[in-house]
Protein backbone atom coordinates (compact mmCIF):
# COMPACT_ATOMS: atom_id res chain seq x y z
CA UNK A 1 0.00 0.00 0.00
CA UNK A 2 1.15 3.73 -0.66
CA UNK A 3 -0.09 7.19 0.48
CA UNK A 4 -0.63 9.46 -2.59
CA UNK A 5 -1.12 13.10 -2.01
CA UNK A 6 -2.66 15.56 -4.33
CA UNK A 7 -1.87 19.42 -3.47
CA UNK A 8 -2.86 22.65 -4.19
CA UNK A 9 -4.76 22.88 -7.54
CA UNK A 10 -4.82 19.14 -8.23
CA UNK A 11 -6.92 18.66 -4.82
CA UNK A 12 -9.54 20.30 -6.94
CA UNK A 13 -9.34 18.70 -9.98
CA UNK A 14 -8.49 15.64 -8.92
CA UNK A 15 -11.55 15.62 -6.11
CA UNK A 16 -9.05 13.93 -3.35
CA UNK A 17 -6.35 15.11 -0.97
CA UNK A 18 -5.54 11.66 -1.06
CA UNK A 19 -5.80 8.21 -1.72
CA UNK A 20 -4.18 4.45 -0.76
CA UNK A 21 -3.31 2.47 -3.76
CA UNK A 22 -2.43 -1.40 -3.10
CA UNK A 23 0.37 -1.65 -5.37
CA UNK A 24 0.53 -5.85 -5.11
CA UNK A 25 4.55 -5.79 -4.83
CA UNK A 26 7.20 -3.21 -5.98
CA UNK A 27 6.27 -1.56 -8.89
CA UNK A 28 7.39 1.88 -11.12
CA UNK A 29 6.26 5.38 -10.33
CA UNK A 30 5.39 5.08 -14.54
CA UNK A 31 3.13 1.75 -13.56
CA UNK A 32 1.63 3.36 -10.52
CA UNK A 33 0.55 6.73 -12.60
CA UNK A 34 -1.01 4.69 -15.08
CA UNK A 35 -3.53 2.86 -12.30
CA UNK A 36 -4.04 6.27 -10.90
CA UNK A 37 -5.30 7.20 -14.53
CA UNK A 38 -7.72 4.76 -14.44
CA UNK A 39 -9.00 5.55 -10.75
CA UNK A 40 -9.17 9.22 -10.80
CA UNK A 41 -9.98 10.08 -14.72
CA UNK A 42 -8.99 13.50 -14.34
CA UNK A 43 -5.69 12.96 -13.72
CA UNK A 44 -5.25 12.24 -17.08
CA UNK A 45 -5.92 15.36 -18.68
CA UNK A 46 -3.99 16.82 -15.99
CA UNK A 47 -0.67 14.45 -16.62
CA UNK A 48 -1.24 15.30 -20.31
CA UNK A 49 -0.88 19.35 -19.98
CA UNK A 50 2.34 18.60 -17.93
CA UNK A 51 4.35 20.85 -15.65
CA UNK A 52 3.34 18.47 -12.90
CA UNK A 53 6.33 17.38 -10.65
CA UNK A 54 5.98 14.01 -8.74
CA UNK A 55 7.54 13.24 -5.21
CA UNK A 56 8.11 9.65 -3.72
CA UNK A 57 8.92 10.57 0.04
CA UNK A 58 9.43 14.43 -0.23
CA UNK A 59 11.86 14.41 -3.23
CA UNK A 60 11.13 14.82 -6.92
CA UNK A 61 11.74 12.04 -9.02
CA UNK A 62 11.60 10.52 -12.60
CA UNK A 63 8.74 8.19 -13.91
CA UNK A 64 11.54 5.32 -13.88
CA UNK A 65 11.67 5.40 -9.97
CA UNK A 66 10.78 2.49 -8.01
CA UNK A 67 8.02 2.78 -5.83
CA UNK A 68 7.77 0.19 -2.77
CA UNK A 69 4.90 -0.38 -0.35
CA UNK A 70 4.47 2.51 2.76
CA UNK A 71 6.00 5.28 0.10
CA UNK A 72 4.04 8.34 -0.20
CA UNK A 73 3.58 9.56 -3.33
CA UNK A 74 2.83 13.69 -4.25
CA UNK A 75 1.75 15.10 -6.98
CA UNK A 76 2.89 18.72 -7.26
CA UNK A 77 1.36 21.39 -9.38
CA UNK A 78 4.12 24.18 -10.48
CA UNK A 79 5.33 25.84 -6.97
CA UNK A 80 4.73 29.33 -6.13
CA UNK A 81 5.83 30.38 -3.00
CA UNK A 82 8.08 33.08 -1.66
CA UNK B 1 19.05 25.93 16.16
CA UNK B 2 18.28 24.16 12.37
CA UNK B 3 14.39 23.99 13.98
CA UNK B 4 14.20 28.05 14.39
CA UNK B 5 16.09 28.48 11.72
CA UNK B 6 13.65 27.10 9.25
CA UNK B 7 9.74 27.77 10.01
CA UNK B 8 6.85 27.17 7.86
CA UNK B 9 3.99 28.85 9.87
CA UNK B 10 0.93 29.92 9.55
CA UNK B 11 1.64 33.13 11.95
CA UNK B 12 3.53 36.64 11.11
CA UNK B 13 7.21 36.65 12.48
CA UNK B 14 8.71 39.56 13.50
CA UNK B 15 11.59 41.14 11.45
CA UNK B 16 13.50 42.59 14.35
CA UNK B 17 13.55 39.37 16.42
CA UNK B 18 14.56 37.21 13.89
CA UNK B 19 17.46 39.54 12.93
CA UNK B 20 18.53 39.65 16.37
CA UNK B 21 18.70 36.02 16.69
CA UNK B 22 21.12 35.88 13.77
CA UNK B 23 23.03 39.12 15.15
CA UNK B 24 23.55 36.98 18.21
CA UNK B 25 25.11 33.77 16.67
CA UNK B 26 28.17 35.26 16.15
CA UNK B 27 30.24 38.07 16.92
CA UNK B 28 32.12 37.90 14.08
CA UNK B 29 28.73 38.72 11.87
CA UNK B 30 29.19 42.38 10.17
CA UNK B 31 26.83 42.27 7.42
CA UNK B 32 23.26 41.09 7.70
CA UNK B 33 21.01 41.04 4.22
CA UNK B 34 17.52 40.30 4.60
CA UNK B 35 14.51 39.53 1.89
CA UNK B 36 11.26 39.94 3.01
CA UNK B 37 8.19 39.70 0.65
CA UNK B 38 5.05 41.19 1.34
CA UNK B 39 1.53 40.87 -0.14
CA UNK B 40 1.01 43.31 -3.29
CA UNK B 41 -2.65 44.09 -4.26
CA UNK B 42 -1.46 44.14 -7.72
CA UNK B 43 -0.54 40.89 -10.31
CA UNK B 44 0.23 40.51 -14.04
CA UNK B 45 -1.60 43.23 -14.66
CA UNK B 46 -4.68 41.60 -12.11
CA UNK B 47 -6.00 43.33 -8.86
CA UNK B 48 -5.67 41.12 -5.81
CA UNK B 49 -7.86 41.06 -2.54
CA UNK B 50 -5.82 38.39 -1.11
CA UNK B 51 -4.36 34.88 -0.88
CA UNK B 52 -3.93 31.52 0.65
CA UNK B 53 -0.81 29.55 0.36
CA UNK B 54 -0.81 25.91 0.56
CA UNK B 55 2.39 23.61 1.19
CA UNK B 56 3.48 19.89 1.24
CA UNK B 57 4.02 19.85 5.31
CA UNK B 58 7.47 17.88 6.07
CA UNK B 59 8.54 18.43 2.13
CA UNK B 60 8.81 22.27 2.37
CA UNK B 61 10.36 22.42 5.65
CA UNK B 62 12.77 19.73 4.69
CA UNK B 63 13.60 21.58 1.34
CA UNK B 64 13.96 25.00 2.87
CA UNK B 65 16.33 23.30 5.54
CA UNK B 66 18.35 22.05 2.31
CA UNK B 67 18.82 25.17 0.82
CA UNK B 68 20.05 26.48 4.48
CA UNK B 69 22.14 23.81 4.44
CA UNK B 70 23.32 24.85 0.63
CA UNK B 71 24.02 28.43 1.32
CA UNK B 72 26.06 27.75 4.36
CA UNK B 73 28.33 25.34 2.40
CA UNK B 74 28.36 27.77 -0.84
CA UNK B 75 28.73 31.07 0.33
CA UNK B 76 30.98 32.67 3.19
CA UNK B 77 28.31 32.92 5.42
CA UNK B 78 27.83 32.64 9.12
CA UNK B 79 24.19 31.70 10.01
CA UNK B 80 20.60 32.31 8.04
CA UNK B 81 17.06 31.98 9.08
CA UNK B 82 14.45 30.93 6.53
CA UNK B 83 10.27 31.22 7.26
CA UNK B 84 7.54 31.25 4.98
CA UNK B 85 3.59 31.90 6.05
CA UNK B 86 1.02 29.95 4.69
CA UNK B 87 -2.59 29.95 5.39
CA UNK B 88 -4.65 32.85 4.64
CA UNK B 89 -2.85 36.19 3.89
CA UNK B 90 -3.63 39.62 3.14
CA UNK B 91 -2.27 42.68 1.30
CA UNK B 92 0.53 44.43 3.09
CA UNK B 93 1.39 40.90 4.70
CA UNK B 94 4.73 39.42 5.39
CA UNK B 95 4.94 36.08 3.63
CA UNK B 96 8.60 34.77 3.56
CA UNK B 97 11.68 36.69 5.18
CA UNK B 98 15.13 35.46 4.54
CA UNK B 99 18.12 36.69 6.73
CA UNK B 100 21.59 36.11 5.91
CA UNK B 101 24.38 37.16 8.12
CA UNK B 102 27.72 36.99 7.36
CA UNK B 103 31.14 38.77 8.06
CA UNK B 104 30.89 40.49 4.94
CA UNK B 105 28.04 41.94 2.80
CA UNK B 106 28.96 40.43 -0.62
CA UNK B 107 28.20 37.23 -0.08
CA UNK B 108 25.37 37.97 2.32
CA UNK B 109 23.87 39.47 -0.94
CA UNK B 110 24.52 37.24 -3.12
CA UNK B 111 24.01 33.88 -0.69
CA UNK B 112 20.41 35.84 0.23
CA UNK B 113 19.59 36.13 -3.09
CA UNK B 114 20.30 32.97 -3.86
CA UNK B 115 18.33 31.52 -0.98
CA UNK B 116 15.09 33.33 -2.39
CA UNK B 117 15.59 32.05 -6.61
CA UNK B 118 16.40 28.69 -4.67
CA UNK B 119 12.66 28.48 -2.52
CA UNK B 120 10.53 29.40 -5.17
CA UNK B 121 12.21 26.99 -7.16
CA UNK B 122 12.38 23.95 -5.28
CA UNK B 123 9.88 24.37 -2.00
CA UNK B 124 6.84 22.84 -2.16
CA UNK B 125 4.16 25.87 -1.68
CA UNK B 126 1.33 27.18 -3.21
CA UNK B 127 -0.55 30.16 -4.08
CA UNK B 128 -4.31 30.86 -4.57
CA UNK B 129 -5.27 34.58 -5.09
CA UNK B 130 -8.46 36.27 -4.89
CA UNK B 131 -9.43 38.78 -7.53
CA UNK B 132 -12.22 40.44 -8.49
CA UNK B 133 -12.82 37.78 -11.10
CA UNK B 134 -12.68 35.12 -8.76
CA UNK B 135 -9.93 32.21 -6.97
CA UNK B 136 -6.69 31.28 -9.33
CA UNK B 137 -4.65 29.37 -8.24
CA UNK B 138 -0.91 31.05 -9.80
CA UNK B 139 0.97 28.90 -11.73
CA UNK B 140 3.34 31.38 -13.54
CA UNK B 141 6.17 32.18 -11.76
CA UNK B 142 8.44 35.06 -11.86
CA UNK C 1 9.20 61.64 3.72
CA UNK C 2 12.38 62.13 2.26
CA UNK C 3 14.02 63.47 6.58
CA UNK C 4 12.40 60.56 7.92
CA UNK C 5 14.00 58.30 5.26
CA UNK C 6 17.30 60.11 5.16
CA UNK C 7 19.36 59.83 9.20
CA UNK C 8 22.40 60.06 10.75
CA UNK C 9 21.79 59.86 14.77
CA UNK C 10 23.56 59.01 17.33
CA UNK C 11 20.95 56.55 19.47
CA UNK C 12 19.97 53.17 17.42
CA UNK C 13 16.75 52.46 15.03
CA UNK C 14 14.20 49.94 14.87
CA UNK C 15 14.61 47.28 11.76
CA UNK C 16 11.24 46.30 12.25
CA UNK C 17 9.59 50.35 12.72
CA UNK C 18 11.73 51.45 9.55
CA UNK C 19 10.79 48.31 7.67
CA UNK C 20 6.75 48.92 8.65
CA UNK C 21 7.40 52.50 7.08
CA UNK C 22 8.82 51.18 3.95
CA UNK C 23 5.86 48.76 3.70
CA UNK C 24 3.27 51.45 3.91
CA UNK C 25 4.70 53.43 1.67
CA UNK C 26 2.87 51.69 -1.14
CA UNK C 27 0.53 48.41 -1.15
CA UNK C 28 2.21 47.65 -4.54
CA UNK C 29 5.31 46.82 -2.78
CA UNK C 30 6.23 42.50 -2.74
CA UNK C 31 9.85 42.28 -2.14
CA UNK C 32 11.80 44.70 0.44
CA UNK C 33 15.77 44.34 0.70
CA UNK C 34 17.44 45.11 4.06
CA UNK C 35 21.25 45.50 4.53
CA UNK C 36 22.13 46.11 8.51
CA UNK C 37 25.49 46.40 8.93
CA UNK C 38 26.77 45.63 12.71
CA UNK C 39 29.88 46.34 14.55
CA UNK C 40 32.44 42.94 14.28
CA UNK C 41 35.00 42.37 17.34
CA UNK C 42 37.66 41.47 14.28
CA UNK C 43 38.75 42.60 11.30
CA UNK C 44 41.92 42.81 9.39
CA UNK C 45 43.46 40.38 11.44
CA UNK C 46 42.40 42.34 14.65
CA UNK C 47 40.58 42.15 17.71
CA UNK C 48 38.22 44.98 18.08
CA UNK C 49 37.01 46.44 21.56
CA UNK C 50 34.69 49.13 20.77
CA UNK C 51 34.22 52.22 17.87
CA UNK C 52 33.55 55.72 17.13
CA UNK C 53 31.97 57.25 13.99
CA UNK C 54 32.77 60.93 13.01
CA UNK C 55 30.88 62.74 10.44
CA UNK C 56 30.50 65.61 8.80
CA UNK C 57 27.28 67.14 9.37
CA UNK C 58 25.22 68.57 6.66
CA UNK C 59 27.12 66.73 3.86
CA UNK C 60 26.90 63.30 4.91
CA UNK C 61 23.13 63.76 5.26
CA UNK C 62 23.29 65.55 2.04
CA UNK C 63 24.96 62.46 0.58
CA UNK C 64 23.09 59.82 1.60
CA UNK C 65 20.00 62.00 -0.17
CA UNK C 66 22.07 61.92 -2.93
CA UNK C 67 21.96 57.96 -3.05
CA UNK C 68 18.42 57.66 -2.16
CA UNK C 69 17.77 60.10 -4.87
CA UNK C 70 19.84 58.23 -7.50
CA UNK C 71 18.50 54.46 -6.51
CA UNK C 72 15.22 55.49 -6.93
CA UNK C 73 16.46 57.09 -10.11
CA UNK C 74 18.08 54.36 -11.65
CA UNK C 75 16.30 51.09 -10.35
CA UNK C 76 12.77 49.96 -10.69
CA UNK C 77 11.98 50.64 -6.70
CA UNK C 78 9.12 52.65 -5.12
CA UNK C 79 11.03 53.85 -1.57
CA UNK C 80 14.52 53.78 0.26
CA UNK C 81 15.57 54.31 3.97
CA UNK C 82 19.18 54.57 4.60
CA UNK C 83 20.26 55.51 8.47
CA UNK C 84 24.21 55.58 9.42
CA UNK C 85 25.03 55.83 13.38
CA UNK C 86 27.32 58.04 14.44
CA UNK C 87 29.36 58.37 18.15
CA UNK C 88 30.21 55.47 19.94
CA UNK C 89 29.42 52.28 18.84
CA UNK C 90 30.28 48.68 20.80
CA UNK C 91 30.67 45.08 19.09
CA UNK C 92 26.95 43.66 18.05
CA UNK C 93 25.92 47.32 17.73
CA UNK C 94 24.14 48.20 14.70
CA UNK C 95 25.67 50.55 12.28
CA UNK C 96 23.92 51.40 9.13
CA UNK C 97 20.58 50.41 7.61
CA UNK C 98 19.62 50.72 4.27
CA UNK C 99 16.03 49.03 2.92
CA UNK C 100 15.28 49.29 -0.33
CA UNK C 101 11.56 48.41 -1.32
CA UNK C 102 10.36 47.25 -4.61
CA UNK C 103 7.42 45.44 -6.99
CA UNK C 104 10.11 42.65 -7.39
CA UNK C 105 12.90 41.53 -5.36
CA UNK C 106 15.66 41.67 -8.23
CA UNK C 107 15.63 45.23 -8.51
CA UNK C 108 15.63 45.78 -4.47
CA UNK C 109 18.48 43.53 -4.53
CA UNK C 110 20.30 45.14 -6.78
CA UNK C 111 19.27 48.91 -5.43
CA UNK C 112 20.00 47.75 -1.44
CA UNK C 113 24.01 46.62 -2.77
CA UNK C 114 24.41 49.71 -5.12
CA UNK C 115 23.16 52.07 -1.75
CA UNK C 116 25.42 50.42 0.47
CA UNK C 117 28.63 50.32 -1.83
CA UNK C 118 27.83 54.38 -2.81
CA UNK C 119 27.68 54.84 1.22
CA UNK C 120 30.57 53.42 1.64
CA UNK C 121 32.51 55.45 -1.50
CA UNK C 122 30.93 59.26 -1.01
CA UNK C 123 30.01 59.68 2.69
CA UNK C 124 31.96 61.39 4.84
CA UNK C 125 31.94 59.34 7.67
CA UNK C 126 34.88 57.68 9.34
CA UNK C 127 35.95 55.37 11.70
CA UNK C 128 38.36 55.33 15.00
CA UNK C 129 38.50 51.38 16.22
CA UNK C 130 39.46 50.75 19.58
CA UNK C 131 41.70 47.49 19.57
CA UNK C 132 44.16 45.93 22.26
CA UNK C 133 47.24 47.75 20.51
CA UNK C 134 45.56 51.01 20.86
CA UNK C 135 43.23 53.73 18.68
CA UNK C 136 43.56 54.17 14.91
CA UNK C 137 41.08 55.73 12.37
CA UNK C 138 40.31 52.92 9.93
CA UNK C 139 42.25 54.30 6.40
CA UNK C 140 41.36 51.15 4.27
CA UNK C 141 38.04 50.27 3.03
CA UNK C 142 37.20 47.03 2.00
CA UNK D 1 37.06 84.90 5.34
CA UNK D 2 36.45 81.25 4.46
CA UNK D 3 36.17 78.50 7.21
CA UNK D 4 38.33 75.44 7.19
CA UNK D 5 37.26 72.04 8.73
CA UNK D 6 39.01 69.24 9.70
CA UNK D 7 37.46 65.66 10.13
CA UNK D 8 38.63 62.55 11.79
CA UNK D 9 42.21 62.18 11.68
CA UNK D 10 43.17 65.06 10.47
CA UNK D 11 41.57 66.91 13.64
CA UNK D 12 44.39 65.21 15.50
CA UNK D 13 47.05 65.80 12.90
CA UNK D 14 46.26 69.21 12.25
CA UNK D 15 45.36 70.42 16.24
CA UNK D 16 42.53 71.91 15.29
CA UNK D 17 39.10 71.08 14.14
CA UNK D 18 37.89 74.50 12.62
CA UNK D 19 40.16 77.60 11.36
CA UNK D 20 38.90 80.88 9.42
CA UNK D 21 40.96 82.31 6.78
CA UNK D 22 40.77 85.79 5.33
CA UNK D 23 41.62 85.39 1.29
CA UNK D 24 42.09 88.93 0.61
CA UNK D 25 39.16 88.24 -2.29
CA UNK D 26 38.81 85.53 -4.79
CA UNK D 27 41.09 82.53 -5.27
CA UNK D 28 41.51 79.07 -5.94
CA UNK D 29 41.71 76.56 -3.75
CA UNK D 30 45.20 75.27 -4.86
CA UNK D 31 46.38 79.02 -3.41
CA UNK D 32 44.38 78.35 -0.18
CA UNK D 33 46.38 75.10 0.38
CA UNK D 34 49.73 76.65 -0.04
CA UNK D 35 48.84 79.90 2.75
CA UNK D 36 47.48 76.67 4.87
CA UNK D 37 50.49 74.89 4.52
CA UNK D 38 52.14 77.85 6.20
CA UNK D 39 49.82 78.76 8.70
CA UNK D 40 49.69 74.96 9.81
CA UNK D 41 52.38 73.17 9.12
CA UNK D 42 51.49 69.74 9.77
CA UNK D 43 49.26 70.26 6.71
CA UNK D 44 52.33 69.48 4.24
CA UNK D 45 52.68 66.12 4.96
CA UNK D 46 49.06 65.29 5.19
CA UNK D 47 48.73 66.75 1.73
CA UNK D 48 51.78 65.18 0.30
CA UNK D 49 51.02 61.65 1.71
CA UNK D 50 47.97 61.90 -0.40
CA UNK D 51 44.69 60.26 -0.21
CA UNK D 52 42.61 63.65 1.46
CA UNK D 53 39.86 65.07 -0.71
CA UNK D 54 38.59 68.39 -0.05
CA UNK D 55 35.35 69.56 -0.31
CA UNK D 56 33.90 73.47 -0.90
CA UNK D 57 30.24 74.13 0.10
CA UNK D 58 30.04 70.14 1.05
CA UNK D 59 30.61 68.98 -2.52
CA UNK D 60 34.45 66.97 -3.13
CA UNK D 61 36.34 69.50 -5.41
CA UNK D 62 39.32 69.44 -7.89
CA UNK D 63 42.16 71.81 -7.00
CA UNK D 64 41.30 74.63 -9.22
CA UNK D 65 38.17 75.16 -7.99
CA UNK D 66 37.53 79.37 -7.00
CA UNK D 67 36.85 80.16 -3.57
CA UNK D 68 34.89 83.05 -2.36
CA UNK D 69 34.44 85.26 0.72
CA UNK D 70 32.00 83.25 2.80
CA UNK D 71 32.46 79.05 1.33
CA UNK D 72 33.20 76.61 3.88
CA UNK D 73 36.01 74.27 2.77
CA UNK D 74 36.36 70.93 4.21
CA UNK D 75 39.55 68.74 4.34
CA UNK D 76 38.23 65.00 4.09
CA UNK D 77 40.28 61.80 4.77
CA UNK D 78 39.01 58.12 3.73
CA UNK D 79 36.02 57.81 4.35
CA UNK D 80 35.07 54.69 6.48
CA UNK D 81 31.88 54.26 6.88
CA UNK D 82 29.19 51.53 6.79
Amino acid sequence: MVKVKFFAVLKGLVGKEEVTVDLGGETTLEQLIEKLKTDLPPLKDIIQKGGILISVNQEVVEKDAIIQDGDEIAFLPPFAGG
Amino acid sequence: MNQDRIRVQTEDFGVEEETNKIKQSSKRIGGIVTFLGAARDFSKGQEINKMFFDHYPGMAEKKLADIREQALKDYDIIDVTIIHRVGDISIGDNIVLIIVGAEHRKDAFRACSWCIDELKRITPIWKKETTPDGIVWVEEHP
